[in-house]
C-alpha cells in the first residue's frame, strides 16, 4: 500500500523528464493513417494500414474467448515468434474495424496482451507484418447480453 | 503431500470446531457438510453423471465447458471453477483487476478522521474481519451484516450513511476484504445462542423457499441448478458464493457490494427484494455466510 | 496525476509490464448514448532506458480502463520503465515505475 | 352440528397457524385452496372487484415481504395502472417501475387486472405450499440425489 506514494513521487519527476522532446521513433498511426480508423470493414482497414489484405493464415497464436463474458471487457492477447514490424488487431462486431496498431521495436517480445469491446458477436483478427509479407489469424466471440441480476 | 497435509488441517480443524461447537450450530455444521457432499458429487464428472445432475446441457458442452473432479475449497472462485472459457477471462482480468486503486482508497478512508476526531479504524481496530460478518449480536439478540456495521459506526460519530450498494461502501469494504485475504483468514460465522440458531433457520428457509412470480428459490439456480447455463449463464454455487465480496461486476464496470448483487438476484426470482438492512436479508446473509464457514476469504474480487 | 498504474518485473532477461489506465475510453457510440464528448486514448508508449520498448495506436474500442500487456529485452531490475498516452482532446498523461 | 365441528375446526387451524407464522401477519397462513381462475375472472366478477380482490391479497403480500415484481413493475403500480384506467376509460395500461418510472409494460386493461389478482393472491399460497415443501430441495433433508 505504500507503494503508491512512491509511486506517485515518481510520477512528478517523469513529468520533469516529460519535458524534454520524447518523440522518438514513434509512429502514431491515427496520424500517418487517419483512413484506417474509418475503415468500416476489416479488409478495407487491412488494405488501407498494409496496401494489400493478401495474408497467410497462422503463425500467430490469437488467444480470445469463445463466449465472451461481457463483451465490453473482452481480453485479447497474441503471441508469435515473427520478427514483425507491425501488428494490428480487427474486430467486425463495432461500426469501424481497427482496434489497434501495434508498432514493433526491435527489442520486443511479442506477447501483447489487450481488453476489447464489441458491440455483438464478431471475428477478432490480427495480422502481422513481416519483411514486406501478412500473417493472419481469426477468431469468433460470441457476445451476448450477460450477467443475471441487478 | 500438500494436498494430504491440507486435508490433515482441514480434517484438524473440523475436530477443533467439533469440539468447540455447542449444540445451536449442530444443525448448520451438519448442512454445510451435506452440502459440501453434494457439490463435490455434482461436479466430480458432469459428463458421465448427466443423468444424475446435468440432464438438461448438451452433452459435448459437458465434455469440453466443465472442469471435473471439484473439491470443497475448489469452488470459492464460484462458477469459475468449473465454467473453463469463463475461467479463462477471469484469470485474464485478474492479471491486473481493474479494482486494485480502490483498495488504496478505502485504506484511506479507513484512516481518515471524522470531524470529532474518530475514524472507521476506531469502531474496526483490527482490519481483517471480513470473515467474521455477518455476526450474531447476542445482546440485542439479531444478525449484523458488516454493511449495517459500518454505517451503524458512521451514525454513532454523527457522520452521514453511506449508500449501502457501492461508492464508499464499497471501496471501504474493499480494504478491508483485501486485508482479511493478505492475513490468510476464512469464513468463520458463530451460531452462539438459541436465537442465532433460530435466525440462522429462518435464513435457511428463505434461501430453499419458492418465491416471486417466477416460483424460483435461491437453491432452484445455486444448488440445484448449479452449473447449468441459463443462456449464457452457468449458475454459482452456494459454496463460497459470499467469501470474494465486494466485487468488481463488468456489468456494473465497478465494485459493488454482496447487498447489491443480492438484490439484483432477488429480483430476478420476480419479486421485490428485502431492504438491505432487514431482518431478512441479514438472516439469509447469516446461512448464506455459514455455508462458506472454513473457506479462505479472497475478496475483492472480478465477476462478469 | 498520473493515472496509469504499472507493474513491471524481470526474469530471464525478459521484462514483463502490465498496466492499466484510468480512462473512459467513450466510443462515438458510446459518447452519443451517454451525451458525452468522445474521447479515447489514441497513442500509447512505453520506454526504457531511452529507447521505445513498446508502441501502440489505440481506437475507441479499448475496453474502459485499458490494460496492456507486454515484454521487451534490453533491461534490468531498478530500470525504470516510463509509460506515455495522449487521448483524442490532447490530454498526456506520463507514469514511471521501477522494474522488478 | 357438523358447521359448528368445521368451524370451530378451521378456527383453531387458523389460531396454530397464526402462531407458527408468528412475525407474519396471521391472515397469511389461512389464505390456500382458492381457484385463482375463478376469483380473478373479469368475465364473471367484473373488473372492479377484480382490482380489488388484487388489492386486498396485495396488502397481505406487501406486508410478509412477498408482493411480486415483474420486469421491474411492482404489483402494486399494476394494481394503480388498473384504477386510473377505470377512471380515464382507457383500454391499456402502462404502470410505473419501482423506481416511479414509465415501464415497458403495456397491457390490455383486462389483462392487467387479471394478472394483478393472481400474482396477489399466488404470492400467498406459494408461501403457504413452501412452509411444507421447502425442506424438499436441501441436501442432506428432503432433496435426494
Amino acid at each position: 500500500m505504500l507503494e503508491r506514494r512512491n509511486f506517485l513521487g515518481l510520477s512528478v519527476l517523469a513529468f520533469g523528464v516529460a519535458a524534454a522532446p520524447l518523440n522518438l521513433s514513434a509512429v502514431n498511426f491515427r496520424e500517418t493513417k487517419p483512413n484506417l480508423w474509418k475503415a468500416t470493414k476489416v479488409d478495407d482497414a487491412i488494405k488501407e494500414l498494409f496496401g494489400t489484405t493478401s495474408a497467410t493464415e497462422g503463425k500467430i497464436k490469437l488467444r480470445a474467448p469463445d463466449i465472451a463474458e461481457n463483451g465490453a471487457v473482452i481480453p485479447v492477447s497474441f503471441e508469435t515468434d515473427l520478427k514483425a514490424s507491425k501488428i494490428a488487431v480487427f474486430q467486425d462486431a463495432n461500426p469501424e474495424s481497427a482496434v489497434a496498431v501495434f508498432d514493433i521495436p526491435d527489442n520486443a517480445i511479442i506477447d501483447y496482451g489487450i481488453r476489447i469491446k464489441m458491440a455483438e458477436t464478431g471475428t477478432v483478427t490480427v495480422v502481422a507484418q513481416e519483411n514486406g509479407k501478412l500473417y493472419k489469424v481469426s477468431k469468433l466471440v460470441k457476445v451476448t447480453i450477460g450477467g443475471c441480476g441487478g | 503431500m500438500l494436498t494430504r497435509l491440507l486435508k490433515a488441517s482441514v480434517l484438524t480443524s473440523f475436530a477443533f470446531f467439533s469440539l468447540n461447537a455447542t449444540q445451536f450450530d449442530a444443525q448448520a455444521q451438519k448442512d454445510k457438510e451435506e452440502l459440501v457432499k453434494y457439490f463435490e458429487a455434482k461436479f466430480q464428472d458432469p459428463y458421465k453423471d448427466k443423468n444424475r445432475f446435468f440432464l438438461y446441457s448438451p452433452e459435448e458442452e459437458l465434455k469440453d465447458g466443465y472442469e471435473k473432479g471439484l473439491k470443497h475449497m475448489d469452488f470459492g472462485i464460484g462458477s469459475y471453477s468449473y465454467a473453463k472459457d469463463a475461467r479463462e477471462q477471469y484469470e485474464a482480468i485478474k492479471e491486473f483487476p481493474p479494482y486494485e486503486d480502490k483498495i488504496e482508497d478505502g485504506e484511506d478512508l479507513y484512516t481518515k478522521e471524522f470531524a470529532n476526531g474518530n475514524s472507521l479504524k476506531t469502531c474496526f481496530p483490527d482490519p481483517t474481519i471480513g470473515g467474521d460478518y455477518p455476526y450474531f449480536d447476542t445482546k440485542r439478540k439479531e444478525v449484523i451484516s458488516l454493511t449495517t456495521a459500518i454505517n451503524e459506526c458512521l451514525e454513532a460519530n454523527n457522520e452521514k450513511k453511506w449508500n449501502v450498494k457501492k461508492g464508499k461502501m464499497a471501496t471501504f469494504q474493499a480494504f478491508l476484504a483485501y486485508s482479511t485475504a493478505e492475513a490468510q483468514k476464512k469464513m468463520n460465522i458463530k451460531i452462539p445462542t438459541k436465537e442465532a440458531q433460530e435466525a440462522y433457520e429462518r435464513g435457511k428457509e428463505y434461501y430453499y423457499t419458492q418465491r416471486g412470480y417466477l416460483k424460483l428459490s435461491c437453491a432452484t439456480c445455486h444448488i440445484q441448478g448449479a452449473g447449468q447455463r441459463v443462456r449464457n449463464e452457468k449458475l454459482s454455487p452456494l459454496l463460497g458464493q459470499v467469501t470474494h465480496f465486494p466485487v468488481h461486476r463488468l456489468k456494473w464496470g465497478s465494485l459493488g457490494t454482496l447487498e447489491r448483487r443480492m438484490s439484483g438476484c432477488i429480483k430476478d426470482q420476480g419479486q421485490v427484494p428485502p431492504k438491505n438492512d432487514s431482518k431478512q436479508m441479514h438472516e439469509l446473509l447469516y446461512f448464506m455466510a455459514y455455508m462458506s464457514n472454513g473457506m479462505p476469504i479472497d475478496g475483492p474480487d472480478v465477476r462478469k | 496525476m498520473a493515472k496509469t498504474r504499472i507493474k513491471a518485473k524481470e526474469k530471464n532477461g525478459v521484462v514483463t509490464v502490465k498496466t492499466l489506465s484510468k480512462h473512459p475510453m467513450l466510443s462515438y457510440v458510446e459518447a452519443k448514448r451517454a451525451k458525452k464528448e468522445v474521447n479515447f486514448i489514441t497513442h500509447f508508449m512505453a520506454e526504457a532506458n531511452g529507447k521505445v520498448v513498446y508502441e501502440v495506436s489505440t481506437s475507441q474500442f479499448l475496453s474502459k480502463d485499458p490494460y496492456m500487456k507486454f515484454k521487451f529485452t534490453g533491461a534490468k531490475k531498478g530500470d525504470k520503465v516510463t509509460i506515455t498516452w495522449v487521448d483524442l482532446k490532447g490530454n498526456k498523461d506520463v507514469s514511471t515505475k521501477k522494474i522488478r | 352440528m357438523n358447521k359448528l365441528l368445521n368451524i370451530s375446526l378451521v378456527s383453531i387451524i387458523t389460531i396454530v397457524f397464526g402462531a407458527c407464522a408468528s412475525s407474519s401477519s396471521p391472515s397469511l397462513s389461512s389464505i390456500k385452496d382458492i381457484d385463482v381462475e375463478k376469483v380473478c375472472s373479469v368475465e364473471n366478477n367484473g373488473i372492479e372487484k377484480v382490482i380489488q380482490t388484487a388489492k386486498k391479497y396485495n396488502e397481505i403480500a406487501k406486508k410478509n415481504e412477498l408482493e411480486f415484481r415483474r420486469l421491474g413493475v411492482n404489483n402494486t403500480d399494476l394494481i394503480i395502472s388498473v384504477e386510473e384506467a377505470i377512471k380515464t376509460g382507457a383500454k391499456e395500461v402502462n404502470p410505473k417501475d419501482f423506481k416511479g418510472k414509465a415501464s415497458k409494460t403495456k397491457l390490455p386493461i383486462d389483462f392487467a387486472a387479471i394478472r394483478a389478482c393472481k400474482f396477489a393472491i399466488t404470492a400467498l399460497t406459494q408461501a403457504n405450499e413452501a412452509k411444507t415443501s421447502w425442506r424438499l430441495a436441501v441436501p442432506g433433508d428432503g432433496y435426494e440425489y
